[in-house]
């Protein structure tokens, strides 16, 4: 495998929260998608840390767009591109919201015409921009500013619904394993048509953990198996290299929780009920992947 | 030579596009020669990118996040209180 | 009318002293507003707020002009913002600092309000806390009570350390 | 109860008041508080009411159409971009003749991104048959949206109600507050036109060329009839809590040669920049517009007119300007100001109202050559 | 080439004419006709470009503005509900400054449902930064979208163009079409702005109060610009084919007395009922309004007016009414009809000549006593 | 089993094409809910067949809503009766436009809350109050006015949509066959929360075949396996008794599609990919029931 | 007495909401009842629900659509061309 | 100005017959237009549609108040809907029937058109197609050339059948 570049494409820096796994993820998918990308971006945190008028840290293209629209945008970008004859990598970075509340209809409308784009959707399992309400992605028994006891409804499961509609390539990814999510990206562009990538993004402010620890909450979530690192490649799965040894022995859910202010007061019966989902998925996810 | 109509807001890239982000720091990063390996994982995790190859940090925009401590297998990043 | 301005960076915890210094005076049996100036929530970016004391209902919306007290939450920001701007010739100004802080005016005061923080453990996601302990500092200053500002951060705060160290703030302010 | 209080928070303790039984909104700045506190209201069982967490604003008005029509009272709150996304739903809920209220933060609209007040966002809903008023303190915004309970829910209004505030501005400003026990102040709600399975109907079918104008027609006769209702329910508040607006509200008005006319917060500011005016030998005054929507008949006649918009409708002009053109005979000097929060203070008003070019419109901050 | 074609037909052969890269568009009644003609344009290869089949509105405009960003022309079409549920994109594809052309079948908004012809779709979208026309042949319709895109795209202007046709009455009645051959009518689109991966730049990013209003500023500045384009394109477009429309086309106007103001297929409607008054001995003309975005500057001094408009502010007035009472300081007999595809004929226009009052408001077909 | 109600709500008649299958399921769909029902209706060939104003054909209250909205407004309708202690059975009936694309993201939020309702999808597999333009729902290959040449993306699967938000309770049904349809309705209507239920409506209009073939088409589909009946409790997949058989001797595709005008014209590779499609399908359905 | 103002419009169930529908039938369908073993399967198909237990075709409403005809188990339905 | 009122009801082709109406009239050399009066696209439903000739552009959108052709293509609707209405004294009916139809007008003229379009298999979804055998019959009352009527009918099908529908039509119209 060839090395990850030197070269940054962010430039420092980012106006984001210290500690923000946005920050660093950005770093890397520009990396593996070098300078002739666009990025389309809808309201989220990245239409702030990007930088405010008249500098920016981003050194591609960057193409803001209303908060639903960025799947379709992205959809007419991606087409006048290809006809115009050029190769311009056309990635949606989107937050949670942006993707299964907000953007959701887009994003499916632009994987059924089979848009040839990447669409990621950086989860930080709430609405972090206007400062951390509950967003459908949010798990279970999170506090968030609208779910001041806890939410009440599990996250939504955008990976299935995105399976759905068979795109050729989707993959999850954390910002705890730069490495592999760079690799994600790099073969993500390599296919013709859609691909998705599902990127959870520890986020200190909203999640309340210290800004120092954003790479071990998000390898806790690995180790736990509340985050599973897999790729899906025409339908395919394969579990990554990071998840194979938490998959077959996990660490409690506890320790990925008690990590974060905003699991403070879960009751023990809601973690058994987490820890039973994360097993349940767990078991799927290696029956399918043929290891169980 | 009059200045270019602006017709729409559009932001260039520049270094710095969000001031010195590094200002605001309430502990910053310190690598101790002596313990480090140079294995470069804190460059690696850093998520502003301010940990340079040699392993120099950019401290005008290192935000002290101290993520580049937590990482550091052989504990040689301190984070020191910023004296001001 | 008495007008603050109040310099800090997201996440410092500008806008809620202002909001904190209003309901203090509104406790004094006074007028007040607490008016915030910023934009997306985003940590770390320069923040203003302003708040005004008066008799009379107020009125005005627009920015503070000429401030009879600038406080400035981030002594990091001195280079960066024009914290003197406007401020009146007798006005005061408030800096959180360990150490006293060269400006060009005479009414220069300074508290370690971080370190305050720090040392009552009042830190939140790694940053430390201001916008109650300033609260003192600036009943010290006169501008408020210190009675009607405790009063305040205990309306608005469950944690007792936050009066603790608005207390502390009061006693170590280095006039 | 006295206390103090953001436009938000006054907004969600008239909320509380109002103990709507369906709440649905979704987040967006600087209108979030309202939601995150109703959260809270509801959470620690305050206010006992369903919350929805919609995925959308055009989803969160369509919500409240569907519990509106099942004939509960509902409240929403959004802000700039969330408003527009609604836009279609809207007009339906006018056209349903449901009373939802909605509190509006006033913000600007993108491209680029601004979160700062600006009036356009309202504005440009003016056609869709929603009643528009403006609040320029947060006691006025906590009065004026339990009136606007009274006034949507009204038999002879049965429209919606958007009550508007200035991001941030009046939005995030902690001010006094008076808190009522309204008591009797808003009846309970009885819509006529609720969906009843004993009583089975379908509602806004295909119609006709023949029919279909009709109801708009029913629309507007109700808005007319609104102003009737909004005089009665203003002086009933003012009977009970002493505070009186209006459909506009006047500050030294009555011997004033030129006025000032502006909404929200710009309007306050006003004051002041007429308090000097005044000591300057300038004999002026504020005439501040409240409701937008319907649109007060006025009479300016012999006064000279000064009127900042904080919007725009391009290719036209000032929107509340031309308003009073067309419908005031007014021949005004249009200003231009305070666009995506641009900074105007009373120094500036009372420079417009010096500078004053009848018939002309200005953009404050534009320099003629750019 | 000679044709037979509906309105829908006539836009779609423009749209072949004009040949954009990218359409984005989703089917509504009474639109579908144009969007089923183009997806066998594109079947067909007649018309080499990407359609991209939108799973709404919404996303139609956003196809549209993420293309045109790239910089290729791009097109679309929509018709009511659909127009409101692009609203907030409609504001974001005028303030990126994106020459995105859109045809608009004008229909009633719901509820309850009519998919009969009214303005109200497109005027509550007027003050989005979008230039607006409006057609009343089929031969103006092609005329017109085939400006559309010269206008929309020149560098004066860059911002984008709607281009309105009377659902049903215009959309699918049949009549004569010339097409042309155009040539080099519409010039290769050069987009300045277009994203270019070599000089990388945010759009639309997040912008401070003392900047947000200077592009506001620049949208209508263009506006102000985009009227000397229209008259260079029509004149052009006259010079080269011999038909000629203007801001407003006139018919009997030079001595009239009195003047029907109207827009679309009404003001057609409007030239028989003229020729009838004339012949009763009444000097009457026809005011078309074609360009309602820019806003024509209009002398009306001396003249009666008697302003139909197919649309409705509620709580306000007739829009078209409005705008020239505040930019003509017309007083004029304002009608209310045609909501809905209300049947209004030549002989109804002639008694509102007849019967005007003027400075009244009338609803054609409103008893009084209801 | 209690036997089907007598009792019309469909007053005769609906204005609909003669032999619509949509005029036919919503006689069974009322006869289960009874008439304590609110039918949401989105724009569709249902905002037209129910009659024009002032008259209605439906018994029971028709609360009309913008294309995107019903699902949205049924939560809002339904979360007031509750609130109000009223038992009204809410239940959406969208087509397949209005659930698949302008819908979606509605649907999907009120899964996510749980809204207590019934939202069944008359999927007529185009836009039919349009004229017949393609919807996502279209299968590969028919042509409609948009497609003139035949689909070239696939049905959007928006069951398997569905099942990533976990409805209690889910199910497919035809109006050929009206008795299962009508058990369907009823027992989704005893679960407290959301259930869906995915109506192949087939349309003699739109799909091009004479409209005394309207059971006949439908039967063909479930003969073919290219619809499956099916219904999903809390997970648990059963297949219903008119698929059984096919599912283990399906007559061949072409049977199906040889009946309809949408697909005269279609190459036999087409065919063949679509017969393969059906193939995975039906062995999917046959292992998750267990029966395979 | 005055009519009840209609603010927004409602229709009300009403049978023959949508017109006389039977009127435009090209085909009426006939039951022959010797071969009719009334299994009631037409009914159960009947689209509009126009055909009663007693196997009555209210012919008011009744489109002509032939269902009843094709699912006959008996072929006991013949549709006749309606002669106008 | 020759005026033309099509009753049918949706899915018989009222619409397009007075689009092929027009479509002749501007191959006679002619001026024409077409507009339908309906709304959703449902089968069954009561459709009115015109068509104009003139020598001049015609520039009336509304209504034809006045016809001198009314065109009947479904006799159900004469009961329900007033087809005789505005008919101009001398205006003529043409009624879709295969026997003579009893109106309160002078001239009426059948032809049988639904046999016409069963014979020569022309249907659509179970229903026969009406719009083009009509255009025969109205070619006939001198409306429009006969051979203007089955060129507009070629420009628009390509299944020769209309044509030939067309011309038995033009022959078999009872005057
Ligand atoms: C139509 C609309 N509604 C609401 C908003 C306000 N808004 C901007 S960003 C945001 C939250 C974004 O959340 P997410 O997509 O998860 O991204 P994050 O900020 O967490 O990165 C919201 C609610 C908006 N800009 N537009
Ligand atoms: C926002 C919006 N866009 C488009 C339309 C036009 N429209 C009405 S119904 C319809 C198609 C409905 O298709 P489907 O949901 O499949 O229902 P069907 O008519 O097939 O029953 C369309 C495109 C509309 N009413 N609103
Ligand atoms: S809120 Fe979270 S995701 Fe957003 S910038 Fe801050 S740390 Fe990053
Ligand atoms: S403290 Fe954070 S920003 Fe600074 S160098 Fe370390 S990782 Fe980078
Ligand atoms: S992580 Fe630690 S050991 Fe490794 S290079 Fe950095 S400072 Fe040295
Ligand atoms: S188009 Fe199809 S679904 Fe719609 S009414 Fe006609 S037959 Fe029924
Ligand atoms: S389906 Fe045939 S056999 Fe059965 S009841 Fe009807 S007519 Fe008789
Ligand atoms: S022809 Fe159709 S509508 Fe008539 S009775 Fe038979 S099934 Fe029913
Ligand atoms: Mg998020
Ligand atoms: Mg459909």
């Amino acid at each position: 495998m060839a090395p990850i570049p030197k070269e940054e494409h962010i430039l420092a820096t980012t106006s984001a929260c210290p500690g923000c796994s946005s920050s660093l993820s950005l770093r890397y998918i520009l990396k593996a998608s070098g300078p002739d990308t666009v990025l389309v971006i809808p309201a989220s945190c990245t239409s702030v840390i990007q930088g405010m008028y008249p500098h920016t840290a981003v050194q591609v293209p960057v193409y803001n767009i209303a908060f639903a629209a960025a799947a379709s945008c992205a959809s007419g970008m991606s087409a006048a591109l290809r006809r115009a004859g050029r190769g311009t990598r056309v990635i949606v970075y989107a937050g949670d919201g942006g993707t299964v509340d907000i953007g959701l209809q887009a994003l499916s409308g632009a994987l059924e015409r089979e848009t040839d784009f990447l669409y990621i959707c950086f989860d930080n399992e709430a609405y972090g921009n206007t400062g951390m309400q509950r967003s459908g992605s949010t798990p279970l028994g999170a506090l968030t500013t609208t779910t001041p006891a806890g939410k009440v409804h599990p996250k939504k499961e955008i990976d299935r619904i995105v399976e759905a509609h068979h795109p050729p390539y989707q993959a999850t990814a954390v910002s705890a394993f730069p490495v592999d999510l760079y690799r994600k990206v790099e073969k993500a562009l390599t296919f013709r048509g859609p691909s998705f990538i599902h990127l959870l993004g520890p986020c200190p402010t909203g999640w309340r953990f210290p800004h120092g620890k954003t790479i071990e909450v998000g390898r806790m979530a690995v180790k736990t198996g509340a985050w599973i690192l897999w790729e899906r490649v025409h339908g395919v799965l394969a579990v990554s290299a990071p998840s194979k040894g938490p998959l077959k022995n996990p660490v409690p859910l506890q320790d990925y929780l008690g990590m974060q202010g905003r699991f403070r007061g879960i009751p023990p019966s809601l973690v058994e009920r987490l820890q039973g989902e994360i097993d349940l998925r767990r078991a799927e996810v290696l029956r399918e992947a043929g290891e169980a | 030579m009059t200045k270019k109509r602006e017709r729409l807001a559009v932001s260039r890239p520049k270094k710095g596009a969000s001031g010195k982000t590094g200002g605001w720091r309430t502990f910053r990063p310190v690598i101790d020669p002596e313990q480090c390996n140079k294995c470069g994982l804190c460059s690696l995790y850093c998520p502003e990118g301010v940990i340079s190859e040699d392993l120099e940090i950019d401290l005008d925009f290192c935000k002290g996040c101290g993520i580049c401590a937590e990482e550091c297998p052989k504990k040689a990043i301190r984070m020191e209180r910023e004296e001001r | 009318m008495f007008e603050i301005r109040i310099h800090s960076r997201g996440g410092q915890g500008g806008v809620t002293a202002a909001r904190l210094i209003a309901l203090a005076a509104f406790r004094d049996g006074k007028h007040a507003t607490a008016t915030p100036f910023y934009g997306a929530e985003r940590r770390g970016a320069p923040i203003i707020a302003f708040a005004r004391i008066d008799e009379d209902p107020i009125r005005i919306y627009s920015q503070v002009q000429n401030p009879d007290l600038v406080v400035v939450l981030d002594r990091t920001l001195v280079p960066v913002v024009k914290v003197l701007k406007g401020l009146k010739p007798h006005g005061a100004v408030l800096v959180n600092s360990g150490h006293a802080v060269t400006l060009d005016h005479q009414r220069v005061h300074h508290v370690d309000l971080t370190g305050i923080a720090l040392a009552e453990d009042l830190v939140i996601a790694g940053e430390p806390v201001l916008d109650t302990p300033v609260l003192g500092a600036i009943a010290r200053l006169g501008v408020i009570s210190l009675e009607s500002a405790t009063k305040a951060i205990a309306e608005m705060f469950q944690d007792p350390r936050n009066v603790t160290a608005a207390e502390r703030a009061y006693r170590e302010l280095v006039l | 109860m006295k206390i103090i209080a953001t436009g938000n928070y006054a907004v969600a303790e008239a909320v509380k008041q109002a103990a709507p039984w369906v709440i649905a909104a979704y987040p967006i700045t600087p209108q979030t508080e309202i939601v995150e506190r109703i959260a809270q209201f509801v959470t620690r069982g305050e206010l006992a009411c369903d919350y929805i967490p919609v995925e959308s604003e055009h989803s969160a008005m369509a919500a409240c159409i569907g519990a509106s029509a099942a004939g509960v009272r509902t409240f929403t709150a959004t802000s700039s971009q969330g408003l527009l996304y609604m836009h279609e739903l809207l007009h339906w809920a006018a056209g349903a003749r449901l009373p939802v209220v909605m509190a509006n933060v006033n913000r600007a609209v993108g491209p680029p991104w601004n979160v700062w007040a600006d009036h356009t966002d309202a504005l440009s809903q003016r056609d869709t048959g929603w009643l528009q008023v403006y609040a320029a303190t947060a006691q006025e915004a906590y009065d004026t949206t339990l009136m606007a309970f009274r006034i949507a829910e009204d038999e002879r209004v049965l429209l919606p109600v958007m009550v508007n505030l200035d991001g941030f501005l009046l939005s995030h400003t902690m001010q006094d507050l008076a808190t009522l026990e309204p008591g009797s102040f808003i009846p309970p709600l009885h819509l006529p036109h609720a969906i009843d399975t004993a009583h089975p109907a379908a509602y806004a079918p295909l119609t006709g060329p023949k029919d279909y104008y009709r109801f708009r027609w029913e629309m507007e006769r109700s808005m007319r009839d609104a102003k009737r209702v909004i005089a009665e329910t203003e002086e009933d508040f003012a009977a009970r809590f002493g505070r009186r607006y209006g459909m506009t509200t006047e500050y030294r008005c009555e011997d004033a040669d030129v006025l000032v006319i502006a909404m929200g917060t710009l309007a306050k500011e006003a004051e002041v920049a007429v308090d000097r005016l005044r000591e300057e030998g300038t004999r002026a005054g504020v005439l501040r517009i409240r409701w937008f929507r319907p649109f007060p008949k006025l009479d300016l006649a012999g006064r000279e007119v000064v009127v900042i918009d904080r919007d725009y409708s391009f290719g036209f002009g000032g929107v509340l300007a031309h308003s009073l053109c067309s419908t005031a005979r007014a021949e005004p000097y249009s200003v231009i100001a305070g666009l995506g929060g641009q900074e105007v203070t009373h120094g500036d008003i009372a420079s417009f109202v010096r500078d004053r070019r009848p018939g002309e419109e200005h953009w404050f901050g534009v320099k003629a050559d750019v």
